[in-house]
C-alpha cells in the first residue's frame, strides 16, 4: 500500500503547486486589468499628450513611440538576422567559424539588456552624436535582439527536415531555388515564432532604450531622429522619479495600455504568419 | 565586437581602481570621475543573493508546475494554465517592478517593520519573472518526452508518482536543468524589476530585507549621469555581466552536448 | 547396397522422438478468457462481445487490417486502457479465473503480471542495468546482489546478456533498435510476469533485427503466455501457435473477432471467407 | 485495401494453363482411342512423338509455380491453388504416359486381329477414363469439392471392366498369349488414367476445402 | 546474422521425416521381394494391410509441408527442398504402391508353379528395383545431384528384364495365360518402381541444383 | 460430357496469347550501366568497383544486410551523392552511353531524367497541387492549363488521382503515408524522368500502404524503368524483375556485387552460395 499512499500524497502537492501558479498568475492579470482598464480605455489617457508637472497627461506619443520603435528594429534586425540565418545553416560549412559565431552570438542573447543599454547609449547616443532618438534607440533594440532572433531562425531552418531539400534537389532544383521555394516557406512558422517574441519583448523593453531613445516626450514624434519616449520606458520613468502628481494613474494605465499591446501583437503576428503561411503553402514558384 | 568595445571601455576603471573595485565601497564622483570609489562587491553580492532567492523560490514551483500541467492536471486545465503562463512571460518586467512596488513592498515592510524594499522582495519579483520561463521551458521537456515512457513505466505496474519521479524527472532532467539556468540568466540580468524593489542602497546586504543593489540595478541607476572612468567602472559591471552570462551558455552548452551524445 | 540401407536405417532411427507427437501438440488450457468484452472512447464503440480464450504458454497472434481494434483489444488484457480517457470496458476479463476488472482487483498487480512490450522500443533513458533494474526496485528490491541476480538473469532469458554484458552501465539508448526491444523484453521479464503482450514490437525494427525478435519469442515461449499485436501476417504466421483475425464489418462499426485457431489452419484453411479474403491480400 | 493485383493475374495465368494443358491431355486421350479403335499405327507414333507437348506443359508449371512460391509467399487458398495445380499437372502428365504406353503396346499388337468383345469393352473403358479425365477438369474448373466422389464411382465402371479383362478374359479368351499380355496390359493402362483422374477430383477437392481426402 | 532457428529446425524435421518413410518403404520392397520367392500369401496380406503406415507418412508430410509453405514464406534451397520432399513422399508412395499391386496380383497366382526362370529374373528385378531405390533414398540423404545418372543406368537392367518378361516370356512360355499375365505385370510393377526411384534421383538433383533434369 | 469438354476447349482458346511468350520476355537492353563504379565517403570506401547494368523499362532490385551500400549505390545514379561532403566517386556512369560523371556533364538535367524517391515519404509542407506541380514550374511551364494537365495526368499515372482529386488545394501533409509516398511518385513523373530511384519506398509503410505503393509500380514499369533498393527481401521478390544482392565480405572492406541476375532465378536458384545464405536467412 505504500506506494499507493506516496501516488496520492504526490499528487496533492502537484495540485497545490499547480494553484499557487494560478493564483499568481490570475492576481497579476486581475490587478493590472483591475486597477488600469478603465484608465487605459479613457480617450484622454489613450489620445492626450503627456504631462511633466500636471495631471491628467496622456500617452499617445508613447503608444506611437512604441509602435515606431517596434517598426523601424524589426526593419533593421530581421533582414540582417535572416541573411545571417541562411548563411550559417544553407551554405556555410561546419566547422570551427561557424561554432565561434554562435558562441559570440549565444553570449550575447544571454547578456543584460542593460548592458546593451550603456553600449547603445555610448555608441550610438554620444560618439554617433544621434542624441536620444528612435533610431538609437532603434539600433540598440536590433542589435540587443539580433542573436536571438537569428539563432531562433537559423533553428528553424536547421529544423526543416533535409530530406526536403533532398527532394527537391533530386528533382533538380538549385540550391538557390531549394531554399526559397521549400525551405524557407517551411521554415516560417518558426522564424515568425521568433519574431513575435521579439516584437514582445521590444514593446516590453525599458532597460536599453531609456538612455538611448528617451524617456519622456510632448510630441508625437515623426522622423526617426526625433527623441522619443516608448511606453514601457515611460512607465519606469513615471514610478522611479514621480514627478507626475497622478503617476500612479499613469503607472497603472499604461500597464494595462502595455499588456493589451502585447496581446494584441501576440494575436496579430499568429493572424498573419497563419495567412502568410497559407499562402505560401499554395502560392506558385514565383511567389 | 561588442565584446571588444565593452572591454574597451571597462580598461580604464580596471587599470585605475584594480584594487577597490572589489571593495564594497561605491562613491562615483560626478564632476571629476577619477575622484570617486568604485567598489562593486556589494552589488555582485546583491546579485548573487537575489538571483538565488529568485530561483529557491521560483524553480521549484515552476517545475511543480510543469509537472502538473503536463502530468496531473486534466487536459483542458492543464492548457489553460500553460497559456496564461505564456501570457506571463510576456508582461514587460517594469510591470512586475511596478505590482512589488504597490504591493509587495509594502506587505513586507508591515510585517517586518522594516522599508520593505530589498532582497527579500527583489527575490519574489525575480521569483515571478522567471516562473514562466522554468516552468514553460520544463513543460516543454515533460511535454517533448516520448509518451512511450510513460507507458512503459505503468506497464510495469508503476503508479503515477513513481512514473513521475523515477522515469519522467530524470528524463527530462536535462531539459529541466537548461530551463532553470535560462531562468538563473534571465534573474540575472534583470534590470528593471529588480531595481525599482531592491532599495538601491551601495551596501552589502546580510539580511533578507536589508537594502541593496544588483548590479544591473546600480548600471541603470547610475547611467544617465555617469562621465570618464565612472563610465567605465559601469562598463568593467558590464564586462563581469558578460562573463556571468557566457559561464550560463557554456553550462547549458555542457548540458545539451551530454544530451545529444546520450 | 544393402551396407548403405543400413546406415540410412540406422540413421533414421537414431530420431526416436517420433515426429508424430510433435506436430500435434496437446491443446493448452486457457491462461486468460475474455468474455463478452466490448470497449468504447467515448461515443465510439471500438470493440464489441469479444469472446476469446488465450492459451497457456503458447503465443496468440492478433491480426487484423488498420484501425480494426487489434491494440485496443490488447491493451484491455492489462488495462493499460485505464489510462486513456474517456475509454470504457465492459464485459470480462477472466486471468486465471479472476475477472480483472472486478472493483476490486488490484491493477498493479495486474500489470506485473501480465507485462506489455510497445511498437516502438521505449527503454528509458537510463543505463542498461537500470532499465532491467527498473521493475524490481519499484517492487522494493533493494538488495545489490539480488538486484545483480535478476538483472543477468533477465538479460540471459531475452538473449541479450552476450551482446551487453560489457555495457551494462552504458546508456540503454546506444544499443541498436532490436537490441533496445530485446532490453524491453528483458525488463518486462525481470518483474517475473507470466503473460507478456507485444503491440507491433517489430514495426520499428528492420528486418534482421525482426528476426532476432522472433527467435527470441519463439525461445520465450515455454515458460510465458504471450499475444502478439502485428500488421504483418507472415509475422503472425511465422511466430504464433494461435491466430484471431480482428476485423471491422463496415465504417464506424465496432471491431469483432472473425475467426480464431490454430496458426496452421488459418494459414492454410481459414474457416471464414473473410479471414481468406484478408490473408490472401484478396480485400477490396 | 489490398490488392496484390500481379500476383493473383500470374496466379489466373497458372490457371488458364493447367487448363490448356488438361486440353492437350483429353485430345492425346481421344486420339489414343480413336487409334486404338481404328488400330492405326500411324496415329500411335504421332501420340508417341506428341508426348513431349504435355512435357513441356509440366516443365513451364512446374517453374511457374515454383516461381510463384519463392515470390509471393502465398498461403491458404493461393497456396494450395499453387501445390494443387502443380501436382495435377503431374497426374496429367501420367495419364498422358498411359497414353503412350497404349500406344507402344499396340505396336505389339500388329498383326493380331482384334475381337469384337475387346474393341468394345476397350472402348467402353476409354470412354469412361475419358469422361473421369473430362469430369476431374471440369470440377477444377468449376472448384466443384463434390465431383470427387462421383468420380470414384465413375472409375469403379473402369475398375470392373479392368478386372474382367484380367480375370475372365484373360482365361477365358483364346488368344495368343502375347495378344492377350497387351490387351491386358492396355486395359491396365486404362485404369491408370482413370486412376488418375480420380487423383485430381481429390486434389480440387483438398484445393478447395483444404481437407486433404480420406 | 539472421538465424530462422525455428523455421531450418521444422525443414530438418520434414526432411528426417521423409527418410523415415523412405525406411519404411525399403522395408516394405523386401518384404514384397520375400513373399514373392516364398510365394507367401499371409505376408502378402501383411504388405496389402501395412499400406496405411506409408499413407500417414504422405499425410503428414503434405500437411507439414503446406503448413512450412503457409508459415515461412521460403525461397531457393529451402523452398526447393520442401517442394520436393513432399514430391519424393508421393513417389515413395507409389513405388510402395506398386508393392501392394504385386501383392494382390500373387492372390490370383496361388496355385501355379512358378518356374527357376521367373524366380530368378524376377528376384533379379527385385533386387535392381530395390538398389535403385536405395540409391534414390541415398542421393537424397547425401544431396547427390549425380546419383541420377546412374539410376538411369541401373533402370536400364530393369527395363531389359522387364522386356524379356514382355516379349521373350510371353511368347515362349507354355504356362497358363492367366499366370503370364500375372508375371509379366508382376515385372512391370517392378518396372514401375525402378522409374520412381529415378524420378527421386531427378528430383534430388532438382532440389539440389535448382535445374530441372531435361 | 463431351458438351462440357467443348465448354472447356472453347474457354482456354479465349486466351489467345501464348502464356510462353509471356514468361520468357526477351532481355531488355541496358538503360544505365555501371561500369568500374568506386566510391567513398572520405576515408572510408563504401563501394568497389562496381559492374552492374540497369535493364530499360524494368524494376531492378538492390537487395542486402545492412550498411553493404544499397543506398549509397543509388544515389550514385543521379549523382545524389554530390550533395554529401567528402563523397569521391570514380568509374563510370553510363545513361543512355554518356557518362554522367562526365565534367561537363548537366547534373540538373541529370536529376530530372533520373528521378527519386525517398524512404520516407517527404512531400513538401505545400498543397498536394503545388507539390506536383513544383518540378515543372521550375522548368518554366507557367502556363495555368498547361501545370493542371500535368498534374492531373501525374496524379492518375501514380494512382492517387481518385483519391486526392477533391483535395488538391488542401495541404499534402493531411495525406496518408501511402498516398503520401504515391505523391512523391507522382512528384518525380511530373518532371518526366525515364529513370526512377527508390530508397526503401515503403520502410515506413504499413503493409496495406505497402501493397498500393507495390501495385503501382507493377504498374510504372511498363513506361519507367526502376531501380528500387530495398532491406526487404520479399518485397524484392515479389516486385522486381532483376535483382542485384550486395554484400560486404569482411567489416569495414567495401560493398560488392555478388550476385546480379532474373529474380526469379535469384530467388528460387541463386548462382552464389552467399546469396543463397542470405536469401533464406541462413547468416551468421
Ligand atoms: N485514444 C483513443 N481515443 C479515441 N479513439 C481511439 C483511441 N485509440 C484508438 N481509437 C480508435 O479505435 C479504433 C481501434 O484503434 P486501435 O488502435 O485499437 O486499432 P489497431 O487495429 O491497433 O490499428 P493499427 O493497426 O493502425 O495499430 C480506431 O478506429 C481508432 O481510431
Ligand atoms: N554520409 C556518410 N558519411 C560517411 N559514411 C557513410 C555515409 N553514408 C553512409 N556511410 C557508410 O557507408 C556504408 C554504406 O551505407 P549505405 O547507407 O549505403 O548502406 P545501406 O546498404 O543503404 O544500409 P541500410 O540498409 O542500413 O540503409 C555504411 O558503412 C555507412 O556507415
Ligand atoms: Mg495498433
Ligand atoms: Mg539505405
Ligand atoms: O505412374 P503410376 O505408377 O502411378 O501408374
Amino acid at each position: 500500500m505504500k506506494p499507493k499512499t506516496a501516488d496520492r500524497l504526490a499528487t496533492i502537492a502537484f495540485w497545490l503547486l499547480g494553484g499557487i501558479t494560478v493564483g499568481v498568475l490570475l492576481f497579476i492579470i486581475l490587478q493590472i486589468f483591475g486597477r488600469g482598464i478603465l484608465t487605459a480605455l479613457n480617450p484622454r489617457f489613450l489620445l492626450g499628450k503627456p504631462e511633466a508637472m500636471k495631471e491628467g497627461g496622456g500617452v499617445l506619443p508613447m503608444i506611437v513611440s512604441t509602435l515606431y520603435l517596434t517598426g523601424l528594429t524589426l526593419a533593421i534586425s530581421l533582414p540582417v538576422s535572416l541573411g545571417a540565418a541562411v548563411f550559417l545553416s544553407e551554405y556555410a560549412r561546419e566547422g570551427r567559424l561557424t561554432n565561434a559565431i554562435r558562441f559570440c552570438v549565444d553570449s550575447l542573447a544571454s547578456l543584460p539588456s542593460i548592458v546593451f543599454g550603456l553600449f547603445g547609449m555610448t555608441l550610438f547616443v554620444i560618439y554617433f552624436g544621434w542624441g536620444y532618438s528612435l533610431i538609437a534607440g532603434a539600433f540598440t533594440c536590433a542589435i540587443l535582439n539580433l542573436p536571438t532572433l537569428m539563432r531562433s531562425s537559423e533553428e528553424s531552418l536547421r529544423s526543416v527536415p533535409g530530406t526536403y531539400r533532398e527532394a527537391s534537389l533530386s528533382l533538380g532544383a538549385t540550391k538557390w531555388t531549394t531554399v526559397r521555394q521549400v525551405v524557407l516557406p517551411s521554415a516560417t512558422p518558426g522564424i515568425l515564432a521568433g519574431t513575435m517574441l521579439t516584437i514582445g519583448r521590444i514593446i516590453g523593453e525599458s532597460a536599453a532604450i531609456v538612455y538611448t531613445a528617451g524617456l519622456f516626450v510632448r510630441n508625437i514624434p515623426t522622423s526617426p531622429m526625433d527623441t522619443a519616449a516608448p511606453l514601457a520606458g515611460y512607465i519606469w520613468y513615471a514610478q522611479t522619479e514621480a514627478l507626475i502628481p497622478d503617476f500612479r494613474r499613469v503607472v497603472d494605465g499604461g500597464a494595462a495600455l502595455l499588456l493589451l499591446l502585447v496581446l494584441l501583437v501576440n494575436f496579430a503576428a499568429r493572424r498573419i504568419g497563419r495567412y502568410y503561411q497559407r499562402k505560401k503553402m499554395a502560392g506558385g514558384a514565383d511567389g | 565586437m561588442i565584446f571588444l568595445f565593452i572591454f574597451r571601455e571597462s580598461i580604464p576603471a580596471i587599470t585605475s581602481q584594480r584594487f577597490t573595485l572589489m571593495t564594497t565601497n561605491w562613491s562615483p564622483n560626478v564632476t571629476d570621475p577619477a575622484a570617486g570609489q568604485y567598489g562593486m562587491l556589494a552589488f555582485l553580492n546583491g546579485t548573487i543573493f537575489t538571483t538565488l532567492g529568485g530561483m529557491v523560490l521560483g524553480a521549484p514551483l515552476g517545475i511543480g508546475t510543469a509537472v502538473f500541467i503536463t502530468r496531473i492536471a486534466p487536459a483542458r486545465i492543464g492548457g489553460t494554465i500553460s497559456r496564461g503562463i505564456e501570457l506571463l512571460a510576456g508582461i514587460p518586467s517594469v510591470i512586475i517592478g511596478w505590482f512589488g512596488l504597490t504591493l509587495l513592498v509594502p506587505q513586507i515592510a508591515r510585517w517586518t517593520g522594516t522599508s520593505g524594499y530589498g532582497v527579500m522582495a527583489a527575490s519574489v519579483v525575480l521569483a515571478v519573472m522567471i516562473l514562466p520561463t522554468v516552468a514553460a521551458l520544463s513543460a516543454e521537456a515533460l511535454k517533448s518526452l516520448p509518451p512511450e515512457l510513460e507507458e512503459a513505466s505503468m506497464a510495469m505496474g508503476a503508479t503515477r508518482w513513481q512514473t513521475i519521479r523515477c522515469t519522467l524527472l530524470p528524463a527530462a532532467k536535462r531539459g529541466i536543468l537548461v530551463a532553470t539556468v535560462l531562468g538563473m540568466g534571465r534573474a540575472i540580468g534583470e534590470t528593471m524589476a529588480v531595481q525599482m524593489v531592491v532599495g538601491n542602497a551601495r551596501q552589502i546586504a546580510f539580511s533578507l530585507t536589508e537594502r541593496t543593489s544588483t548590479m544591473t540595478s546600480r548600471i541603470i541607476t547610475d547611467m544617465g549621469e555617469s562621465t570618464g572612468v565612472f563610465r567605465s567602472a559601469l562598463y568593467a559591471q558590464g564586462l563581469v555581466l558578460l562573463l556571468l552570462a557566457m559561464m550560463l551558455i557554456l553550462g547549458v552548452k555542457l548540458i545539451s552536448r551530454d544530451k545529444r551524445v546520450k | 547396397m544393402d551396407d548403405q540401407r543400413e546406415r540410412i536405417t540406422e540413421y533414421t532411427r537414431k530420431c526416436a522422438d517420433s515426429f508424430l507427437q510433435e506436430t500435434r501438440m496437446e491443446e493448452p488450457g486457457p491462461r486468460m478468457t475474455l468474455d463478452n468484452l466490448s470497449m468504447s472512447y467515448g461515443d465510439f464503440r471500438a470493440l464489441e462481445d469479444i469472446m476469446l480464450e488465450i492459451p497457456r504458454e503458447r503465443i496468440t497472434a492478433i491480426i487484423g487490417p488498420s484501425g480494426c481494434g487489434k491494440s485496443s483489444l490488447l491493451r484491455c488484457l492489462n488495462r493499460m486502457n485505464d489510462i486513456i480517457p474517456g475509454c470504457r470496458v465492459t464485459g470480462e476479463v477472466r486471468l486465471d479465473g479472476e475477472n480483472i476488472y472486478d472493483p476490486g482487483y488490484d491493477v498493479i498487480r495486474l500489470r506485473r503480471t501480465v507485462g506489455m512490450v510497445f511498437q516502438k522500443p521505449n527503454p528509458f533513458p537510463k543505463t542498461v542495468y537500470e532499465n532491467v533494474a527498473y521493475g524490481p526496485r519499484l517492487a522494493g528490491v533493494k538488495d545489490k546482489g539480488e538486484l545483480n541476480g535478476v538483472v543477468e538473469e533477465s538479460l540471459k532469458k531475452a538473449a541479450l546478456w552476450e551482446e551487453v554484458k560489457g555495457k551494462l552501465l552504458g546508456p540503454a539508448m546506444n544499443l541498436s533498435g532490436g537490441q533496445q526491444q530485446r532490453l524491453c523484453i528483458a525488463r518486462v521479464l525481470a518483474v517475473e510476469p507470466e503473460v507478456i503482450l507485444l503491440d507491433e514490437p517489430c514495426s520499428a525494427l528492420d528486418p534482421v533485427a525482426t528476426q532476432r525478435v522472433e527467435d527470441l519469442l519463439a525461445e520465450l515461449k515455454e515458460r510465458y503466455t504471450m499475444v502478439i499485436v502485428t500488421h504483418n501476417m507472415q509475422q503472425a504466421a511465422r511466430v504464433s501457435d494461435f491466430t484471431a483475425f480482428v476485423m471491422i464489418e463496415n465504417q464506424g462499426e465496432p471491431g469483432e473477432v472473425v475467426e480464431f485457431g490454430e496458426t496452421n489452419h488459418i494459414f492454410t484453411n481459414p474457416a471464414d471467407e473473410r479471414t481468406e479474403r484478408y490473408i490472401t491480400g484478396r480485400f477490396g | 485495401m489490398k490488392a496484390r493485383k500481379d500476383f493473383h493475374q500470374q496466379l489466373d495465368e497458372l490457371y488458364l494453363e493447367l487448363l490448356r494443358m488438361a486440353n492437350a491431355t483429353m485430345e492425346v486421350l481421344e486420339r489414343t482411342r480413336a487409334a486404338f479403335r481404328d488400330v492405326d499405327m500411324e496415329a500411335a507414333q504421332s501420340i508417341i512423338e506428341g508426348d513431349d507437348e504435355i512435357d513441356g506443359y509440366v516443365t513451364r508449371i512446374d517453374g511457374e509455380g515454383i516461381k510463384l512460391l519463392a515470390r509471393q509467399a502465398p498461403v491458404a487458398i493461393d497456396l494450395r491453388t499453387i501445390v494443387i495445380i502443380m501436382r495435377i499437372s503431374q497426374e496429367l502428365e501420367r495419364a498422358a504416359d498411359n497414353c503412350v504406353n497404349i500406344s507402344k503396346a499396340m505396336e505389339n499388337m500388329q498383326g493380331y486381329a482384334l475381337s469384337p468383345w475387346i474393341r468394345e469393352n476397350m472402348d467402353e473403358m476409354f470412354r469412361w477414363a475419358i469422361k473421369i479425365i473430362v469430369g476431374a477438369v471440369n470440377a477444377f474448373k468449376e472448384r466443384d469439392p463434390d465431383m470427387a466422389e462421383e468420380l470414384t464411382r465413375m472409375d469403379d465402371t473402369v475398375d470392373r471392366i479392368n478386372r474382367e479383362f484380367l480375370t475372365t478374359y484373360d482365361r477365358e479368351s483364346e488368344d495368343e498369349t502375347e495378344l492377350v499380355v497387351r490387351v491386358v496390359m492396355t486395359a491396365r493402362f486404362l485404369e491408370r488414367v482413370a486412376d488418375h483422374g480420380v487423383n485430381i477430383g481429390k486434389e480440387v477437392r483438398y484445393m478447395v476445402t483444404g481437407e486433404f481426402a480420406d
